[in-house]
């Protein structure tokens, strides 16, 4: 029986991909408001670097609140500044859920997969 | 689970953000315990990590020898009852949005997103006074007796 | 992200299987104070029926406290009284250990697979 | 988690065999923040459940209204204390076996089982007191000061 109880620490892994323009943040773990922070920062590094186009991949986050949510806002007004935009990847309900209750499936561009992400980058 | 009324756990938990997380997993587990859906586990993850987040906020989240935080989980046999009391400086709970904000703000998502995951809500604060936050979310087809 | 957290909470599935004169009963779950109850009904039930090689499957066990031990040990002794044995198949260390810090290796006959005890019963 | 002194947690559950399972997971989750080893996780979860149990079995397993068990993690920059609390009859700790028994018997292996797995293991219980069982178990290489 494996133990996955352990992953459920609030703990936040972040890994960064460029593809042309555009900065892939990969998520995986939890945002709370104790690994929020971490993602923000990584998010000024990249708009401070220049880097304008924007993608949070969700899709191996198991748990976001509000606080993820007010960085992402954050996040997305800083590249909007520069033209620029912040969308997310995500295909697990749970999290969709949390985007819709509060409105921000308006707000945000939403990519259903990695894949969708590439081909939209593609057509334009 | 059944045969139980109101039967009671205490949590007591450093008013610290990294603390947040073991008051999520164990709001989780009476959860599952009492069988609600996966859905609806997840809302009470939610909504125990939102209040936790803004009494360890508002407690100073770890900056000095703050007072911790009290978190009862109440099972009954149709609903689960958490009470979250901190001791920080209070507010007045009329001017906490009912709804997410309309203008893009990033923050003020806390409480409506509570509101919209649980079946009651009930705020209990005053300037000064600390604050006690409790939902309740029924299990499925015990809504509102 | 699974989440097996959920199968940490002290349930305990009992299957039963015969093979010849060979009664396995197969735990998946946690052995605990609250559970051990209706491991020890398995074990007095099949005693009751006669059947008295018993061989408990601990290979899905994720937890085992003192008060599972003492209903394995209370189910030898009923066994034995009968000229029968109450084996166990175990080869999760976790749990071996428990065996082995109070000395109970030395009284249960251990199987490492369930192909180790078909085997001996061929063997036998 | 460093940096921290001596943070704590407190737990009251009833005092109810099928809440122990809560106990033992807040334990392992507590354990695990604090980089055990997965190994020292299982006997930590293991000391826990058999507090938990002594206490609850002798509380009268949810027979009646029966005063709940407190559980007190203490979590020090090298180990991990906790102490489970009970308000049953109490018993003379100097009855208690140091070892497994050599017998074959049914019970005893709880306190033995205890002793094995952490680094200190405290009881103060007195007939008619209650009972006060505490353990440490130090990370790796942090033994002993
Ligand atoms: N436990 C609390 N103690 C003091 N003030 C609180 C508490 N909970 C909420 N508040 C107040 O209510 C406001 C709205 O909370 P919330 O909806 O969670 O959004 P946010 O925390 O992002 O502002 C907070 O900004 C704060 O002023
Ligand atoms: N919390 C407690 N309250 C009262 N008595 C206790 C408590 N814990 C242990 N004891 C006493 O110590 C004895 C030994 O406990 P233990 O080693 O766990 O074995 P067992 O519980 O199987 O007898 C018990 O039988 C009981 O008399």
């Amino acid at each position: 029986m494996v133990d996955n109880e352990v992953r459920e620490g609030s703990e936040l892994d972040i890994a960064l991909e460029h593809v042309g323009d555009h900065s892939i943040v990969v998520l995986s773990g939890e945002v709370d408001v104790y690994s929020a922070p971490k993602l923000r920062d990584t998010i000024k590094n990249l708009v401070e670097e220049g880097r304008y186009r924007i993608v949070v991949d969700l899709e191996d986050v198991a748990f976001l609140d509000s606080t993820g949510l007010g960085v992402l806002v954050g996040g997305l007004k800083r590249v909007k500044h520069h033209q620029g935009d912040l969308g997310i990847i995500c295909n697990q309900e749970r999290i969709l859920r949390i985007f819709r209750i509060t409105g921000l499936t308006k707000v945000f561009t939403i990519y259903s997969s990695r894949e969708d992400l590439l081909a939209s980058i593609k057509g334009a | 689970m059944s045969g139980d009324k109101n039967v009671a756990f205490e949590l007591e938990i450093p008013a610290n953000a990294k603390y947040i997380s073991l008051a999520r997993l164990f709001a989780g587990s009476i959860a599952r315990r009492m069988n609600f859906s996966e859905d609806s586990v997840d809302d009470l993850k939610i909504a125990v990590s939102e209040m936790c987040t803004n009494a360890v906020v508002h407690t100073g989240n770890g900056t000095a020898e703050k007072p911790p935080i009290n978190i009862r989980f109440i099972m009954g046999e149709e609903s689960l009852t958490v009470e979250v009391q901190d001791r920080g400086p209070g507010f007045d709970p009329r001017c906490v949005l009912e709804s997410p904000p309309s203008e893009l703000l990033e923050k003020g998502f806390g409480i409506p997103l509570i509101r919209s995951l649980v079946d009651v809500f009930e705020c209990q604060s005053s300037p000064g006074g600390g604050t006690k936050v409790t939902i309740t979310k029924f299990l499925p087809g015990r809504e509102r007796g």
